[in-house]
């Protein structure tokens, strides 16, 4: 059992103790920047309250932002894509049927030709 | 020969019956037909020379595939598409 | 609600009939046309003719969900066991150790068309009741907990 | 000679496919509950015939089995059908 | 649209079904070398004269028990649908 | 445990039926013997609280269980013959006048009943449609009414038969 | 062509099965399409193991030259109850979904979409 | 020889009466008549066709004395007792739930059921 | 060390142990819940190390038959047979070998979390009967030689898998989605169960070894082929029939959902024994493989985009495990679209069937680890709509770094197990058809941002204060997700130990048609 084996595809390798070596190395610079922060930090003070300009503090969950509003502008751009994919999941049992003996029939169609 | 008419007597039964199960809109009219369907599978299963098969064909689809169509059409609704 | 007073009595008759008929049928499985799912699917028929003739609640003090279970379970217990009876002779699972041994089913039996003997055919016999009594407290449970369905529907 | 057992279950199967006319046509649930209550009997019929017509003595087991069992299915339509199930 | 679809898949269904007909003869097996086995042996391996039974049983037995689940498995299903919902907070 | 004893008999009696034939020299082989009188008392144990319900004790006499196959091959066959002659007269000229009387049994036991109304259903001309559970009185559809009886308001069972006395026979065999 | 009569009748049952499947709205008409599928595939497996002239495969009193094949009738078995336990399951699920939704229609059972 | 000419007559008596029964299915008007047609006249034509393969087993058991054949007839016997007492009560199931049903007689002389509530 | 006993009778015991076991739990449950977790944990971790001891027997000492009910375990063939195989036979390679290691390690973790996340359900014993039921079908269907016991086996799954897909009742939702599972999984059993009598009616056989040694590539055999391949193809779940996919697996309770997982892979087990070993050389190789590779590139392409609007969490992760069967079936199919010409084979068919395989093991342990949280996160919040979540990784941290295990190795960043196997199939599928590589990395920067998204929308954020008091996962669960995420880390380390010992045997198995009809039939 080596335990160092590299897996060699065609074009790369990759060696285990190397991606090791990188974790650690990533976790010590990791370390390193955690470590330069302010130390006068105290937790539960005013220190920690969020400045906005003197502005109030908004609700917590305004600040976050929902999963709805993230990825708009992609959704946006394949409009058209999402228009013709989304309504073939209709939900109707029919048409997962349907599907699945027109697969069957296309396969067919496919296979016997093409011997 | 003769078996051979008794064959396609039975085959024919069987494929309007089927349609039958295809064509009523009371569901109970439909399950009934399926219950004759079964009975005819039976017979020409055991023309077929196949007594165990007959015997649990009658026994399950026949008598209990029946029973519980009927029971669930009661805890459902008879007709299809609503009321004629 | 219970069906008319004739049905019920006949019911009350045919019922041990059919049992007896059930279990003639899952007996003679080596022997005729049969064998553990027939005869089983007959026996629960008796169940399902008891069910069909009384209404819900007499029939649940008459046919116990929890007896049918355990009637399910002992049968296929029964049945791997005879499976895993094979593997402490020290055979494959499944191997019919009894047949030809000359010990309970064990009789050979001649070659060429007979009527045959009960008393053959090994762990076949066994096998049989196992599946019959399985089938038979499936079967039987399954029309229960239909049933069951309708009921909890109008309360 | 044709064997007459053949012929006998021959016109019992045309009885039977006659009985599919009335569950096609019966106007109420009843009248093919009636039906195919009939097509159970004739099979009954038609099997123990077929078994004699085979030479095979331990087919009349399928018979019984029918007469016994298809009755269960008539009771639970008829269940049905007065609204008491 | 979907009406054609529909009957061009239901199309090809049958004639590929067709080639069951067209290739598998009816009352002639091609091949019965398995079979005349069980007939030939059954009766004196499993010492049964039921060959049917001596399949389901013997020489098949783990589909048997395979077939035995399939039916437990059924029933506990049908159990898990109409059980009570008394106690324990669902979702 | 007369229940018991009384199901075992009769199913075993149903199971040697079943196996007759099958040994050489006797007409059961003792094999089936054995297996007849475990498989008997599997079902008696399982049936006994149905086949004998009604707690009376009545048909256990040997007597009149001796008379049921009598009367199914007398009385009764009789009366079958000529209904089913009756009947074919009536599918092949559709000369029909139906419809539903009361008739009064008077019998008190179920199996009595029980008898009565298959034997209605299946002898002349008539099927019982329902029962008065109380009364035991059957509603029994004929297929062709006598004259003067669609005023009456009750017939007594016997009238309808018209060969044999099938409701005495059913008395003497049942109450 | 004529002797193949059981294997037509298999492809105008599966058919008939299919369509009944496919076009019918009510849940339980499918659940009978279901059926008379298997209905239809046991058909099948049967007829594949038909002899002509063949007897059943039991040594009661016949000659054990011209048997009919055993194995289909074992794999029918098996597909029987197998079926009938699909149909239990498949009513039962009909059932709940009657109380749930108030209606059997596949049209209305598709609260499950994109 | 004899024995010939009995199964022969109860095979046709027995066919006889079933197409009667199909007839009648057919031909009356209303279920409750219908059903007196299948009820009585195929249970008694599939009794005599049992009959005859009855007779045939005896025959064969007499001039053979192979047991099988007295299973043959037993069964036979069976299966046509049970289908009489089971035609019995399922006509009887099926008439009382069609008249529940609100199916009425409909060429009826009188109907005493309507006047009844239990 | 570990009695011969076991070791010889381990391809029965492995069935018989879960099905006793199932058969008990009813009436085990009436005692006390607390025996009943045991019996069943117990149960099941039986089960697993029998299942262990077997594959690693198989792959130390190589193919395994077992026999039921012959005289001895290995006489596949009676000596008066005249050379057929009759009886049912357990044959398991090491193609069937890795697929029982998948099982064994998932429904071990599988049931440690669930003993905790579904004990405050009713119906329970049936919970744990049918979970048991669907573990025997798991492992029936990928060890099995036989063709009709593989039906018979995916029945059980079938029946098992609805059951439990339906558990929670209550508002409907999760019963049709079990129902259209199971209606189409009906019909597609018994497409299989035509084509199961075509090859009965042509070559009066059942076993699959004796099949492909006869088999001859008729039309009949085609359009067996046709049927069977299309029925496994919905079953696990490729594009054009995926629409129950999404529907059930966000309906089944978590646990179940990171079984469906494996039942779905052990469908693509299916497909693959069956086109490569039955058919393998007799078949049109190239048409065939592009359907599998077409079916593989929709699946990829519909399922990642489909998944990135989603709002539920398991919808969204269900498409997705949509998108990584389609890895599988690439890589899978690019090997058989080359089967028939030997270079191209050496040079890149066995890397991408090898790419493929090990997709299918980490794609179960992965998407098994997120289904997991994704449970988790449900026991504590209520909800799987990522809409309303947000700020949970202050209170759920173990589920979090579970979480990020998961998403990492499924969008394949280094160095999770994930990577490994996109790295091959990349590879191979580069050298097969460029334009089929990249896609399979568009693919996989999709799956990337989409389960950005959801950490971004589930983890961060503010505390909000509608969870301030949500609490971290029991212990049980993260357990059960512990020993998943430390399979994905320490695959995702060694690859090549893994790919080495397990894959290249699993893949060599899969294509060596010879030697699988040889096993059974002695060399013929």
């Amino acid at each position: 059992m080596d335990l160092t084996s590299t897996l060699i595809t065609g074009a790369g390798s990759w060696n285990p103790l190397a991606w090791i070596l990188g974790i650690v190395v990533a976790a010590i610079i990791a370390w390193l920047i955690y470590s330069v922060g302010e130390k006068g930090y105290k937790p539960g003070t005013a220190q920690t309250e969020p400045f906005i300009s003197g502005n109030p503090e908004p609700e917590k969950g305004m600040v976050h932002v929902r999963s709805g509003n993230l990825y708009w502008g992609y959704l946006e751009a394949l409009k058209g894509y999402y228009a013709r994919l989304v309504p073939l999941h209709t939900g109707d049992l029919h048409d997962y049927v349907l599907w699945y003996l027109g697969i069957t029939a296309l396969f067919l169609v496919l296979v016997v030709i093409s011997a | 020969m003769i078996d051979m008419v008794i064959h396609t007597l039975v085959i024919a039964g069987l494929i309007a019956s089927a349609l039958m199960v295809f064509y009523f809109r009371d569901l109970l009219a439909a399950a009934l037909a399926a219950g004759f369907f079964s009975f005819l599978i039976s017979l020409e299963f055991y023309i077929l020379q196949a007594p165990d098969v007959a015997i649990s064909q009658a026994a399950i689809g026949a008598g209990l595939t029946t029973a519980i169509f009927i029971i669930a059409i009661r805890a459902t609704t008879r007709y299809e598409g609503g009321q004629p | 609600m219970r069906m008319s007073k004739i049905v019920r009595t006949g019911a009350n008759l045919l019922y041990p009939f059919i049992l007896i008929f059930g279990l003639y049928v899952i007996m003679h499985g080596h022997l005729t046309p049969g064998g553990g799912f027939q005869g089983g699917a007959v026996v629960a028929t008796a169940a399902a003719l008891v069910i069909v003739a009384y209404s819900y609640d007499e029939v649940a003090g008459m046919l116990k969900k929890t007896a049918m279970k355990a009637r399910e379970s002992i049968g296929l217990l029964l049945f791997i066991g005879a499976g895993i009876a094979a593997l402490v002779v020290g055979a494959p699972f499944f191997y019919n150790f009894l047949a030809n041994s000359g010990l309970l089913f064990g009789m050979p039996v001649i070659p060429g068309p007979n009527p045959g003997d009960l008393n053959t055919a090994g762990v076949i016999p066994i096998m049989n009741i196992a599946v019959g009594i399985e089938v038979w407290g499936g079967l039987a449970i399954i029309l229960l907990y239909m049933l069951s369905g309708i009921r909890k529907e109008e309360s | 000679m044709i064997d007459p057992w053949y012929i006998a279950v021959c016109i019992l199967v045309i009885l039977v496919c006659l009985a599919l006319i009335r569950l096609f046509l019966g106007p109420t649930a009843a009248d093919r509950a009636v039906a195919v209550d009939t097509v159970n009997t004739l099979s009954v019929a038609a099997l123990v015939l077929l078994g004699v017509a085979y030479q095979q003595i331990i087919f009349i087991d399928v018979a019984i089995v029918y007469a016994l069992l298809s009755f269960v299915s008539t009771l639970y339509i008829a269940k049905y059908l007065g609204g008491e199930l | 649209m979907k009406k054609i679809l529909t009957a061009i898949i239901f199309l090809v269904l049958v004639a590929g079904l067709c080639a069951i007909p067209a290739f598998l003869a009816f009352g002639e097996p091609a091949g019965s070398d398995m079979d005349q086995y069980f007939i030939a042996h059954g009766q004196s391996e499993a010492a049964a004269n039921n060959i049917v039974t001596s399949i389901v049983f013997d020489y098949r037995g783990f589909d048997t028990l395979g077939e035995s689940v399939v039916l437990f498995t059924a029933v506990v299903g049908v159990g898990l649908m109409f059980r009570s919902m008394k106690g324990g907070n669902e979702e | 445990m007369i229940p018991f004893l009384l199901t075992f008999i009769l199913a075993l009696l149903l199971y040697l039926l079943l196996t007759a034939g099958s040994g050489s020299m006797l007409l059961w082989s003792p094999s089936e013997l054995v297996a007849g009188i475990a498989l008997s008392l599997l079902a008696a144990a399982v049936a006994r609280n149905f086949l004998c319900r009604s707690g009376s004790f009545r048909m256990a006499n040997p007597l009149r269980l001796l008379l049921i196959p009598l009367y199914l091959l007398g009385p009764f066959l009789l009366e079958v013959t000529k209904a089913n002659l009756d009947v074919a007269y009536r599918v092949i000229t559709g000369n029909i006048r139906p419809g539903i009387i009361r008739v009064q049994s008077g019998l008190k036991t179920d199996l009595g009943i029980f008898m009565l109304a298959n034997s209605i259903t299946l002898t002349p001309g008539t099927i019982t449609v329902d029962i008065d559970e109380k009364s035991h009185d059957l509603y029994v559809h004929n297929i062709n009414i006598p004259d003067g009886w669609e005023g009456r308001s009750g017939v007594e069972d016997r009238e309808l038969f018209s060969i044999a006395n099938l409701p005495a026979w059913i008395r003497r065999i049942a109450e | 062509m004529f002797w193949n009569l059981p294997l037509i009748a298999v492809v105008a049952l599966t058919i008939i099965a299919l369509a009944t499947i496919v076009f019918k709205k009510n849940l339980i008409k499918v659940f009978l399409g279901i059926v008379i599928l298997e209905s239809a595939v046991n058909l099948f497996l049967i007829s594949l193991g038909y002899r002509e002239g063949g007897i059943a495969p039991i040594y009661t009193n016949a000659p054990s030259s011209a048997m009919v094949l055993p194995t289909p009738q074992a794999l029918t078995l098996t597909s029987i109850v197998i079926g009938v336990a699909t149909s239990a399951l498949l009513l039962s699920f009909a059932i709940i979904i009657w109380k749930k939704y108030g209606s059997i229609d596949i049209e209305m059972i598709r609260r499950l979409k994109e | 020889m004899i024995a010939d000419i009995l199964i022969l007559a109860c095979l046709v008596i027995g066919l006889f009466f079933n197409t009667l029964g199909i007839v009648g299915l057919l031909r009356f008007p209303d279920v409750y008549t219908r059903m007196h047609a299948t009820t009585k006249m195929t249970t008694f034509g599939s009794m005599f066709t049992a009959l005859s393969v009855i007779i045939y087993g005896a025959a064969l058991f007499l001039s053979s004395g192979d047991g099988q054949y007295v299973t043959l007839s037993v069964h036979a016997l069976i299966a046509a007792v049970s289908l009489a007492f089971t035609n019995a009560v399922g006509s009887h199931a099926i008439a009382r739930g069609a008249h529940k049903a609100g199916i009425k007689p409909s060429p009826a002389i009188v109907d005493r059921l309507e006047e009844y509530t239990p | 060390m570990i009695p011969q006993f076991i070791v010889e009778n381990s391809p029965a015991l492995m069935v018989i142990v879960p099905l006793v076991a199932a058969f008990i739990t009813p009436f085990i449950g009436r005692i006390s819940s607390g025996i009943r977790s045991i019996w069943v944990g117990g149960a099941m971790a039986v089960t697993s190390a029998i299942t262990l001891i077997l594959a690693f027997d198989v792959y130390s000492a190589g193919t395994r038959l077992y026999v039921f009910g012959a005289r001895a375990a290995s006489a596949a063939i009676p000596p008066d047979s005249g050379g057929i195989p009759i009886r049912i036979i357990f044959e398991v390679d090491p193609m069937s070998a890795l697929m029982l290691v998948i099982t064994a390690i998932s429904g071990f973790a599988i049931i440690l979390y669930s003993l905790s996340s579904e004990r405050s359900h009713t119906g329970l014993e049936s919970y744990y009967t049918l979970f048991l039921l669907m573990i025997t079908g798991i492992l029936g269907m990928v060890s099995t030689g036989d063709i009709f016991n593989f039906f018979v086996f995916l029945e059980i799954l079938s029946l098992a898998s609805a059951g439990l897909i339906a558990y929670r009742i209550d508002g409907g939702v999760a019963v049709e989605a079990a129902l259209k599972y199971f209606v189409l999984s009906t019909i597609g059993a018994l497409a299989i169960l035509v084509a199961i009598g075509i090859y009965y009616g042509e070559y009066n056989a059942l076993n699959m070894a004796m099949i492909a040694s006869r088999m001859q590539f008729s039309l009949l055999d085609q359009v067996a082929l046709v049927l069977i391949i299309a029925a496994l193809a919905m079953k696990c779940g490729a594009v054009p029939m995926h629409f129950w996919t999404p529907d059930a697996y966000s309906m089944a309770p978590s646990s179940i959902t990171a079984l469906l997982v494996v039942a779905s892979q052990a469908s693509l087990y299916g497909l693959f024994r069956i086109v490569f070993s039955l058919y393998s050389v007799t078949l049109n190789a190239v048409m065939v493989g592009w359907l599998i590779i077409i079916l593989g590139v929709l699946s990829m392409v519909v399922g990642v985009t489909m998944a990135i609007p989603q709002k539920n969490v398991k919808r969204l992760m269900a498409y997705h495990a949509v998108s990584q069967t389609g890895y599988m079936l690439l890589g899978v199919g690019v090997g058989l679209a080359v089967l028939g010409n030997q270079p191209l084979l050496d040079a890149f068919g066995y890397l991408a069937m090898e790419g493929g395989i090990f997709h299918i093991i980490n794609h179960a342990m992965y998407k098994g680890l997120l289904f997991l949280t994704a449970g988790a996160i449900f026991l504590r919040v209520g909800t799987y709509n990522l809409n309303k979540m947000g700020g949970l990784g202050h209170s759920m941290k173990w589920t979090m770094v579970f979480f990020i295990i998961g998403a990492l190795a499924i969008a394949g960043i280094p160095p999770f197990n994930g990577f490994a196997s996109k790295l091959m199939i990349y590879e191979s599928v580069f050298m097969f058809n460029p334009v089929l590589a990249v896609i399979a990395m568009v693919v996989s920067i999709l799956t990337l941002a989409s389960f950005v998204k959801v950490f971004h929308s589930i983890f961060m954020g503010p505390k909000l204060p509608e969870f301030a008091d949500v609490k971290e996962a029991p212990l049980a669960m993260l357990l059960g997700m512990g020993i998943l995420a430390l399979v994905v880390v320490l695959f995702g380390l060694f690859p090549g130990i893994v790919v080495e010992n397990l894959i290249t045997p699993a893949a060599h198995a899969l294509v060596d048609q010879g030697a699988y009809i040889s096993t059974v039939l002695g060399g013929a």
